[in-house]
């Protein structure tokens, strides 16, 4: 790294740190005014980017990458989420922080239960550092059997507990007792026995080929998959959307209420 | 002898998560606690070499400068835990919600349109009967289920309130549909995770002598 | 549904933990031991099945592979069972995947099974590797496969020196592309292999993802399917029906289905208990009343 | 079907300025004074009856954001989590709240103590409550198994964004005898809820969360503009399933003309040459 690169850098955070300081000594009201502002300023990239049609420049000067298929702002969408990923990255240390505040105080206090945070500090660190030198030969092993012997089985034994969970699920809930609950358990067992041999084969004696073909079992589920949960889905689907941009909008403009909107800064 | 002690971590591993299935105990809070810690390891260091090394300190060291602004404002987030500077944490988190909003006018189209299009279809024609009775059931069921979220009548009409209640039961039928279509995917992973148990551990786990 | 009682709660905690352990207890029988249940194999298993067997001998079988460690219980089979398959046909395959884990399983399969049936890597079949999935990485290899492949990932050796690829150049050569996956990616053979070139494609998701194949199925973009492990038993099922070798398993499919079948007959099972004892239980209360 | 939507078209402007206008205009006129009425919406209802079980046992409450990022979904949650907070304080009870997501923990930790602060009891905030448990979805999920189980919670509620881990979250609650409300957009998770849940708040209904559970015009109104807009979009499906139902008549069954006219008039826009190009 050379020397003039560095001194950039560190008067760019200079410049930064001094930019939170001026923005420190605004009034509530305008710090509020800002906040609405940057908001919408943020919503209408995004908006604009959509809504202008492919091929618009910055008054001739900005020209898009591929004029067929982007406007001026299009190549900005790719640089904008790259901000926000590493942005977004910095934040990892809050839940961090908070991991080591209670892990921490727990070991340091020695209260029940310390030597699982200290398994937790050990574990993480541990990881933390197979992860990052895994391509050193020293590291490797280190890496495999964490990564193979503890990580991957951990995460696949908690997927798997899903098995015995959804069979206590099923026994409980897919009972007669109303019609919504009669069709549901219908819906399932059509669809659960289809997946099966032993299921199929209570309509394998029907040919595969012809209107008969239809009725097999897995025709049925099929059926039901993709004609009756399709439209189902697609129709909960438009009501989700409208949801969606009904918020979308009143958090663009700032019409939204509640615990963390509106407050005084 | 590395294969070893992987077969017989991960066998201890996996029962010490099953072993919630029968009551919360401490060789269960302690996998819990290590599982924790790894995946925060295995995050800081996916975090490290897929995002900060490749999208920022490279960049940045590369001549782009710049990029130390992602730093003071990704710090600007840390202000939740000085009262008097909070609200800068809230300045980062308003920009975020803004675009949040503003991805959601093409995510409507995007998602949404193209699925609306592909209901345009006929229900009547001398096309293949079946179809078009499929066809008819899916408009069925899209207006009934969308009838079904209307919020601002108490379903007061006698028309409304069959058209709701037909959507709830077409509902009914689609969540059993999926519940029955899970199943399967759900049973296979414990299937492979007992085959460890019964079969790998065996085979791999002791040294033939 | 949440109980009141503390009692009931404890009540309802037992009878879990007898599911649990009953539920456990069978499928760990059925997967020690070969038991014979009913078994069918459906019509897709079957399409995929033949459409092997349809491959000439100047044209290449594409073993396309994405998956990961989440879903080796449904997809290692699959592809054990379609690799052998390839070997014993006497198919000429090439691996190939988007990103490096799939490839890599499916190389070891395939070496441990060209060992056992006397294959030979280069002749027999070829690993190429991985390329990163932009559109123009499949286009580019429709056009020009050695082009694109240029190395295969073993030897490191130019795709047009070794034997497998002789004659091969472009789509127009394969025979039969074979997507064993657990992402979305078998749109992209549909488009511009199946679409523009008419190269059969079967395909291998896991189970969750199946209910989306059917359009495809019904159109007759696909050849074939094997839904999940229940598409490597049919197929294992057919392989040990038509051949006479005895097949090898890492994760014998046959088993597994075994164990996911026996699992589904304890849900329903239990379903049927259930609503029995829902229905006595409201009896009760009503003549009580 | 398969539009190319990159960039709005007339129509795609058209209807979402339409959509927007009605939505808009609800809301304006709700605060002007003309506050509406909405339905009943079970789900929601038991929010208060789960937090007053909590109350009734002397044991915590367990929030769950899922698995999202700040999207609009997660600040929904935040929202339904803000009104929790606040009847918990009122009553003296604890909530717990498990996050995956850095970027949340800080907006969660800010509206937990706000709700405190709210009902005059800023004191009875523990920051410990709000924890940062893991950003992989099965070590999360295992966390918050551990959690349940522990603090043995008297009620769940699961809002945000789930995936497989819905069942894990919502058996685990159970099975302590929790009383459980979930909601969420991801719709092939509710019939996990269904099943193991108390109460499930499904689809169009997470979003009316915000309205019932405050009465705020402005929720209120935004309500009904959002039934308007899926009125307009039925009438669009109603008239153009009439139209392909006549076009289908009239032409023999041959669709691949009327299917073009849809995609093109999808995807017009003054300067794009034919679609479908």
């Amino acid at each position: 790294m050379n020397l003039v690169l560095l001194l950039k850098i560190l008067s760019g955070l200079a410049l930064g740190i001094g930019g939170l300081a001026l923005l420190q000594r605004l009034r509530s009201g305008e710090r509020r005014r800002l906040m609405v502002a940057l908001t919408f300023i943020a919503g209408l990239f995004f908006l604009l980017e959509f809504v202008l049609p492919p091929g618009t420049t910055f008054f001739g000067l900005v020209p898009p990458a591929d004029l067929t298929r982007d406007n001026f702002l299009s190549s900005w969408v790719e640089v904008i989420g790259n901000v926000v990923m590493v942005v977004g990255g910095f934040a990892f240390g809050l839940g961090l922080l908070n991991l080591a505040t209670i892990h921490g105080r727990t070991l340091f206090r020695a209260r029940a239960g310390w030597q699982n945070s200290l398994a937790f500090f050990v574990a993480m660190i541990a990881m933390t550092l197979a992860g990052l030198l895994k391509d050193h030969r020293a590291w490797v092993t280190v890496h495999d059997v964490l990564f193979q012997g503890l990580y991957q089985p951990l995460g696949a034994s908690v997927f798997s507990i899903l098995a015995f969970f959804i069979t206590t699920a099923a026994y409980r809930a897919f009972r007669v007792r109303s019609g919504e609950a009669t069709l549901m358990m219908i819906a399932a067992f059509i669809v659960m026995m289809a997946q099966v041999p032993i299921g199929m084969m209570m309509t394998n004696w029907l040919p595969t080929e012809g209107w008969a073909a239809s009725l097999r079992i897995e025709s049925i589920s099929n059926w039901v998959l993709t004609v009756l949960n399709m439209a189902a889905l697609r129709a909960v689907g438009f009501g989700i959307g409208v949801g969606w941009l009904a918020m979308s909008l009143r958090v663009w403009l700032s019409l939204e209420k509640g615990s963390y909107f509106g407050k005084e800064m | 002898m590395k294969d070893l002690v992987i077969v017989w971590l991960a066998a201890i591993a996996t029962l010490a998560i099953y072993s919630i299935l029968y009551k919360e105990n401490p060789i269960y809070r302690f996998f819990e606690h290590v599982f924790i810690g790894l995946a925060t390891g295995y995050s800081i260091a996916r975090l490290w070499s897929d995002v900060l090394l490749p999208s920022w300190w490279q960049p940045m060291l590369g001549g782009q400068w710049y990029w130390i602004f992602a730093l003071v404002v990704g710090g600007m987030f840390y202000t939740i835990y000085l009262p008097r500077y909070a609200w800068m944490s809230r300045l980062v988190m308003t920009v975020l919600m803004g675009m949040a909003a503003g991805i959601a006018f093409k995510g409507f189209a995007t998602l949404y349109i193209p699925q609306l299009a592909a209901t345009f279809r006929p229900i009547f024609s001398p096309a293949p009967p079946y179809l078009l009775v499929n066809n008819l059931l899916i408009i069925i069921t899209v207006v009934a289920v969308m009838t079904y979220f209307f919020f601002s009548f108490e379903h007061k009409s006698r028309a409304v309130r069959g058209t709701a209640s037909l959507g709830r039961w077409l509902l009914m039928i689609a969540f059993g549909a999926i519940f029955g279509s899970t199943v399967m995917a759900r049973v296979a992973l414990l299937t492979y995770r007992l085959w460890f148990l019964v079969h790998d551990v065996p085979s791999r786990g002791i040294p033939h002598l | 549904m949440a109980s009141v009682t503390p009692a009931e709660i404890e009540r309802q905690r037992r009878q879990s933990r007898i599911i649990y352990g009953v539920l456990a207890a069978l499928m760990v029988l059925f997967l020690l031991f070969e038991m014979k249940l009913p078994f069918v194999v459906g019509p897709q298993a079957l399409g995929l099945y033949d459409a092997v067997g349809k491959v000439r001998d100047d044209q290449l079988v594409l073993l396309s592979v994405n998956w990961e460690a989440g879903t080796v219980g449904e997809s290692m089979p699959q592809t054990e069972a379609l690799i052998q398959h390839l070997f014993l046909a006497k198919k000429r395959f090439a691996i190939f995947g988007i990103d490096p884990i799939g490839p890599g399983f499916a190389q070891r399969i395939a070496e441990r099974q060209a060992e056992r049936l006397g294959k030979t890597y280069g002749v027999d079949w070829v690993n190429w590797g991985y390329k990163p999935g932009q559109l123009a990485m499949f286009l580019g290899l429709a056009r020009d496969i050695p082009g694109t492949i240029k190395q295969d990932s073993i030897r490191k050796a130019d795709l047009t020196t070794l034997p497998v690829m002789r004659g091969i150049k472009s789509a127009r050569d394969l025979g039969l592309i074979l997507e064993v996956t657990s992402t979305d990616s078998i749109e992209i053979w549909i488009q511009y292999f199946h679409g523009v070139y008419g190269t059969p494609v079967g395909y291998a998701p896991t189970a969750v993802m199946v209910p989306e194949a059917y359009p495809y199925l019904n159109a007759k973009q696909l050849v074939g399917m094997l839904a999940g492990i229940k598409g490597a038993a049919e197929y294992a099922d057919l392989l040990e029906r038509n051949w006479d070798v005895e097949m090898t398993w890492e994760y014998p499919p046959r088993r597994a289905m075994n164990a996911v079948a026996i699992a589904h007959v304890l849900i329903v099972l239990l379903i049927v208990l259930g609503n029995y004892q829902y229905f006595t239980r409201h009896r009760r209360r009503a003549e009580r009343t | 079907m398969d539009l190319r939507l990159e960039h709005a078209s007339v129509a795609v402007l058209a209807l979402e300025l339409l959509l927007c206008g009605l939505i808009l205009g609800r809301i304006f006129a709700a605060r002007a004074g003309r506050v509406p009425f909405i339905r009943r919406i079970p789900g929601l209802a038991a929010i208060d009856e789960g937090v007053g079980r909590a109350t009734e046992m002397g044991r915590p409450i367990l929030f769950s954001l899922g698995l999202g990022g700040l999207d609009i979904v997660t600040l929904q949650a935040l929202a339904v989590l803000g009104h929790v907070a606040r009847v918990a304080a009122r009553y003296a009870s604890r909530v717990i709240v498990p996050v995956r997501d850095a970027v949340i923990f800080s907006v969660t930790e800010e509206v937990l103590r706000d709700a405190y602060t709210a009902e005059g009891k800023p004191e009875l905030f523990q920051p410990d409550d709000v924890r940062f448990l893991s950003d992989r979805q099965f070590a999360y999920a295992s966390g918050v198994m551990g959690i349940i189980n522990r603090e043995r919670t008297a009620s769940s509620f699961l809002f945000g964004t789930f995936y497989a881990e819905s069942l894990i979250l919502a058996e685990a609650g159970h099975q302590v005898g929790a009383l459980q409300v979930a909601g969420t957009p991801s719709t092939t998770q509710i019939p996990f809820f269904i099943a193991a849940c108390d109460y499930t708040i499904i689809g169009e209904e997470y979003y009316a969360a915000s309205a019932y559970l405050t009465q705020e015009p402005t929720f209120l109104g935004s309500l009904i503009g959002q039934d308007w807009s899926k009125i307009v979009l039925l009438s669009i499906l109603v008239v153009m399933v009439l139209a392909a139902t006549l076009w289908s008549l009239t032409h023999g069954g041959a669709m691949g003309d009327f299917e073009q006219g849809v995609k093109t008039f999808w995807e017009w826009f003054p300067g794009r040459a034919a679609a479908g190009q």
